[in-house]
């Protein structure tokens, strides 16, 4: 794919830099064009597309039961919190009721799916910044959350859990009595965190007043997530449209206060700590009964629908055109990620090549969510 | 120039903390699991990929050629037949294939099964070096198993 | 700002607007607008502080219907807006108005092959340069639905 | 004919001890790649090489012998010629070095009395092969790393050179017997603890070692002046980068750190202590390159100019001033 820059000749000093499709910091198959002036990228064009999977195409050719592993497969990370979408987005769409329970577990294991999401987004950063011990350090509490939830859904990333109705699996008591467990060593391995990294001096000059995002500029571009809260824009979709249940619970919405890069990593790390107060609280409140709805089979109107859900990288929106039949007519899916991504060239016009990485990084990209 | 020494001052000892962090983990134990040598119990709930499970009762398999796994799987990675025998009640298998390398391991299949007749193995150890493989005859296998 | 206080002003401003059930459609107000009108309905969100959430096209006989849908930071209020394509296969581009537009609407000229006119870039983003007339979610004649199938009714596009 | 037979004693002499030196290079390199492995796995907590030999020992030989076998692959667009010559060259300022280490009282390759001067004018050429590996591999990245790699060492030398010039002004000599000579009673480091600080900060730069690694950088260039090498190019580049941490640390310890002395050092025997010190400092690098983000350039400029050079050149001259008054 030739691109923009590509096409145009350069002025004396510039010269061209590919940076990826297999670069480390891309995270991932995207490609940014750079013109660079020195060290200084000038001008900055992604290329997407190279993972491209057609997964809107897929939706409309296959039964709405068969795209439950779909969702799994855009955002390997939150894989949960994108079938939360899905779900809720046929259950609002065919009317169904969905037993308290259900929802709690919903609750429960979309938050955990959260944590477990900025923990790599977070490690993954820092690596980004050249320190590799704290993604080692994030992976090992995020491999707890993996046991917990593979003791339920069967397995480690791509979970396939949440159903239309409900879940396809009760949690039982060692569920629970881990799920406390991980609460106290989450809460307790934070500080650790914040010695290692948060409060490292070089961290804090690496990250600082790089990549500065405003409101005018997420409004223009639509950011949403922790890159949008960390300028101080207390949008959440959990709050706004509380959707499921979560307007029963107690949090937060944390925010930063310039909008840089630092802002960013700070927000998820509090919404972590946020994530297990809810989780904390959903598992005092929950209540007996089934898992899953007596319907029968999910029927889908002809009309239109829309499901927004706060996903770990922002707001998540699926969006269903139905022709009475039980294969959607048209599914539209807003990743987060695809809006999070499209400021880069504005944000990072003129800046270092290491400020690149640091202001990219801290977008928490996943690529298959963009090249969805 | 005021931010000169006191910059020098907090990030020698935020560095200090760091370094005191990494000690601290240095001498902790390890977490890792050596795995060839050593193993983790597979969960229950672990999906591998499916498998015909054998009714204890009559030593065999409990599907009804129903075909309703193979309409659930999205992937289309389930062939299942079978023909009417003489003096058998309903259809009698012949075939139950699973084309592994499509399967998306979502359990579908297994919750659209009326009798139960399959399930997940707890198999993770899947490797081979040819796509042939990978397309199990769980017919045969739960022969094998009796 | 509520949802009623958004219909109230949108039909100020010259737009059709109606308030519909959010819990059976997921958004709060449903907006009517001409195709012409994009750019002048774009700038009055920009305006209101509406962020863009997504800009796609269902591809419907006997015409494409846009759809836009935006939403508020501080207000729980999400507006979506149905466009009728007009017969020439093409439409304003916002992107400029919401950079963030700019994309999407690439991305549905890939897949849809909706042309934005005005927009600085129109180039495959998604698909290669040799596939570039792909368009692979229009639906192949015969399974394409008409409008009241998919619950719609035809607002007729003005050329 | 005795002045004959004196010649031939020294080329034996010098032959013994440049091949002795090209072990040691070799040996150190496996051991700290070992190490190296080992102490990040235990930071991280996991368990590093396990597979070959006991705790693994032996994976670093395996390795060696696996990069070896590999094919040199040239880039198309290199210069080839130099493309060659850059990991032999940067091999050679890493060896010189030793030849003039007291590793004890009695163990030196030759005590020249401006040794300290040897070993700086030596150890510069390296900044050349990093330079030549990075343009001659004519790929961006790489010409990125070389850069940096240039400015950095030329801005690190700086504070080097003043902080052990504050302790040849105690010592009178540059003779590195000398200098560990004159801490019998008192290690240099407690004498001049600013100047130790500044050489080992300067020397984790100079060495390219995290947080100051810019020339590699990973996550933004890839893996910078080295990118386009495999097989043995590569595998010269990093014993070359031990080696190298092995001369600034043994330097540390000549001159900071009171050299071979300790107790029970006798004529020979101090070669224990030598080498224990000089790989206690060397785990440090270790432990601290793996705690620690990178620093961005112009912090790593920032740090040299601003801090380390002002606070080494006020450090030398209150070091002359007490030398004089004393």
């Amino acid at each position: 794919m030739a691109t923009k820059l590509e096409r145009m000749a350069g002025s004396k000093h510039r010269f061209l830099l590919n940076m990826g499709p297999q670069h480390p910091s891309t995270h991932g198959v995207l490609r940014v064009v750079l013109e660079m002036d020195g060290e200084y990228a000038m001008e900055l064009d992604p290329v997407l597309g190279y993972g491209h999977r057609m997964h809107e195409k897929m939706a409309e050719v296959r039964p709405t039961s068969g795209f439950y592993p779909n969702t799994a497969r855009m955002d390997y990370l939150g894989a949960i919190l994108f079938s939360h979408g899905y779900v809720g987005l046929l259950e609002r769409m065919a009317g169904v009721e969905v037993p308290e329970r259900a929802e709690y577990i919903r609750v429960i294991t979309a938050e955990l799916n959260r944590i477990s999401s900025h923990l790599v987004g977070i490690g993954a950063y820092v690596l980004d910044l050249g320190a590799f011990t704290p993604i080692l350090y994030a992976f090992d509490d995020r491999e707890k959350i993996l046991d917990i939830l593979e003791a339920i859904t069967g397995s480690r990333l791509t979970y396939c859990y949440f159903r239309a109705g409900g879940v396809s699996r009760d949690i039982d008591d060692t569920f629970i009595r881990r799920t406390r467990e991980f609460i106290d060593r989450m809460r307790n391995r934070m500080p650790m965190y914040h010695d290692l990294v948060t409060d490292n001096i070089i961290f804090l000059k690496r990250t600082k007043e790089i990549g500065l995002i405003d409101r005018d500029m997420a409004i223009r571009y639509g950011l949403t997530g922790p890159v949008l809260r960390g300028s101080g824009i207390a949008y959440d979709v959990r709050k706004s449209e509380p959707y499921s249940i979560y307007d029963r619970f107690d949090f937060e919405i944390p925010t930063g206060e310039n909008g840089d890069s630092f802002d960013r990593y700070l927000v998820r790390m509090e919404e972590i700590v946020q994530s297990l107060r809810i989780i904390e609280q959903a598992l005092d409140a929950l209540p007996d009964g089934p898992v899953m709805a007596k319907t029968k089979k999910i029927k889908l109107p002809a009309g239109e629908c829309n499901y927004t859900v706060e996903a770990a990288r922002g707001s998540l929106s699926y969006y269903l055109v139905g022709d009475g039949s039980d294969t959607p007519y048209r599914l539209k899916i807003r990743v987060p990620s695809y809006a999070n991504l499209s400021p880069l060239p504005e944000l990072c016009r003129g800046i270092l090549l290491s400020d690149l990485v640091t202001a990219m990084g801290s977008l928490d990209l996943v690529i298959p969510e963009i090249d969805r | 120039m005021s931010g000169y020494f006191s910059d020098l001052i907090t990030g020698s000892k935020s560095l200090l903390v760091g370094l005191g962090v990494t000690l601290k983990a240095l001498v902790s134990p390890v977490v890792t699991v050596q795995y060839p040598r050593e193993k983790i119990d597979v969960s229950p709930a672990f999906r591998g990929h499916i498998d015909l499970m054998k009714d204890e009762t009559t030593g065999t398999h409990r599907c009804i050629v129903c075909l309703s796994c193979m309409k659930a799987c999205p992937c289309q990675c389930i062939t299942v037949e079978g023909e009417k025998q003489e003096g058998v009640k309903g259809k009698v298998l012949t075939l139950f294939t699973l084309d592994f390398t499509k399967c998306s391991l979502c359990g579908l299949c297994v919750e659209s099964c009326k009798p139960h007749a399959i399930d997940f193995s707890d198999e993770y150890e899947l490797a081979g070096f040819s796509r042939e493989e990978f397309f199990y005859d769980l017919l045969k296998r739960v022969k094998e198993r009796a | 700002m509520k949802s009623s206080e958004a219909i109230l002003k949108l039909m100020e401003a010259g737009f059709q607007a109606e308030s519909v059930d959010v819990n059976g459609v997921g958004y709060h107000v449903r907006a009517h607008v001409d195709a012409e009108q994009v750019r002048s309905f774009a700038q009055w969100l920009l305006a209101q502080g509406f962020f863009i959430d997504f800009l796609t096209a269902v591809d419907a006989s006997p015409r494409i219907q846009m759809i836009y849908q935006f939403a508020h930071y501080d207000h729980p209020c999400r507006i979506n807006a149905r466009v009728p394509l007009p017969d020439s296969g093409a439409i304003d581009t916002i992107s400029d108005i919401y950079q963030g537009a700019d994309w999407h609407e690439r991305e549905t000229r890939d897949f849809f092959g909706v042309h934005f006119s005005g927009h600085h870039n129109l180039v495959p983003l998604i698909l290669c340069d040799e596939d570039k007339d792909l368009k692979p979610l229009l639906k192949k004649e015969g399974d394409r639905k008409s409008l009241e199938e998919i619950g719609w009714a035809d607002v007729p596009a003005a050329d | 004919m005795d002045t004959m037979q004196m010649t031939l004693y020294d080329v034996l002499r010098m032959v013994i001890a440049f091949l002795l030196v090209i072990t040691i290079v070799f040996i150190n390199a496996l051991v700290m790649g070992y190490l190296e492995r080992k102490v990040a796995a235990k930071i991280q907590r996991r368990w590093g090489p396990m597979e070959v030999g006991l705790q693994g020992w032996l994976q670093m030989v395996l390795d060696g012998v696996k990069i070896i076998a590999k094919q040199l692959i040239v880039p198309r667009d290199a210069d080839r010629v130099v493309f060659r010559v850059a990991p032999l060259l940067s091999f050679t300022p890493v060896v010189l070095p030793f030849l003039v280490l007291p590793f004890a009282k009695n163990l030196v390759g030759r005590d020249i009395n401006l040794g300290l001067i040897f070993i700086i004018a030596v150890s510069s050429i390296n900044v050349l092969s990093i330079f030549v590996a990075g343009w001659a591999s004519n790929n961006k990245y790489s010409l990125f790393g070389a850069v940096r790699s240039v400015s950095q060492n030329i801005a690190y030398e700086i504070p080097i050179l003043l902080s052990l010039l504050s302790v040849v002004l105690i010592t009178h000599t540059y003779s590195m017997q000398g200098i560990v000579a004159a801490q019998g009673t008192v290690w240099f480091c407690l004498v001049q603890p600013v100047a130790c600080l500044i050489y080992l900060v300067s020397a984790t730069a100079e060495t390219n070692r995290a947080p100051f690694d810019l020339p590699e950088a990973e996550s933004e260039l890839t893996a910078g002046y080295h990118t386009e090498y495999s097989g043995f190019g590569f595998s010269l580049f990093m014993i070359a980068e031990y080696a190298n941490m092995f001369i600034v640390c043994a330097v540390a310890t000549v001159l900071f750190f009171g050299g071979w002395h300790g107790p029970f050092s006798g004529e020979y025997l101090g070669v224990l202590w030598f080498l224990l010190k000089v790989f206690l400092l060397m785990l440090t690098m270790i432990w601290v390159r793996w705690t620690y983000p990178r620093v961005r350039f112009d912090q790593l400029m920032n740090l040299a100019w601003k801090y380390l050079i002002p606070f080494s050149l006020v450090n030398l001259l209150l070091t002359a001033l007490i030398v004089k008054c004393i």
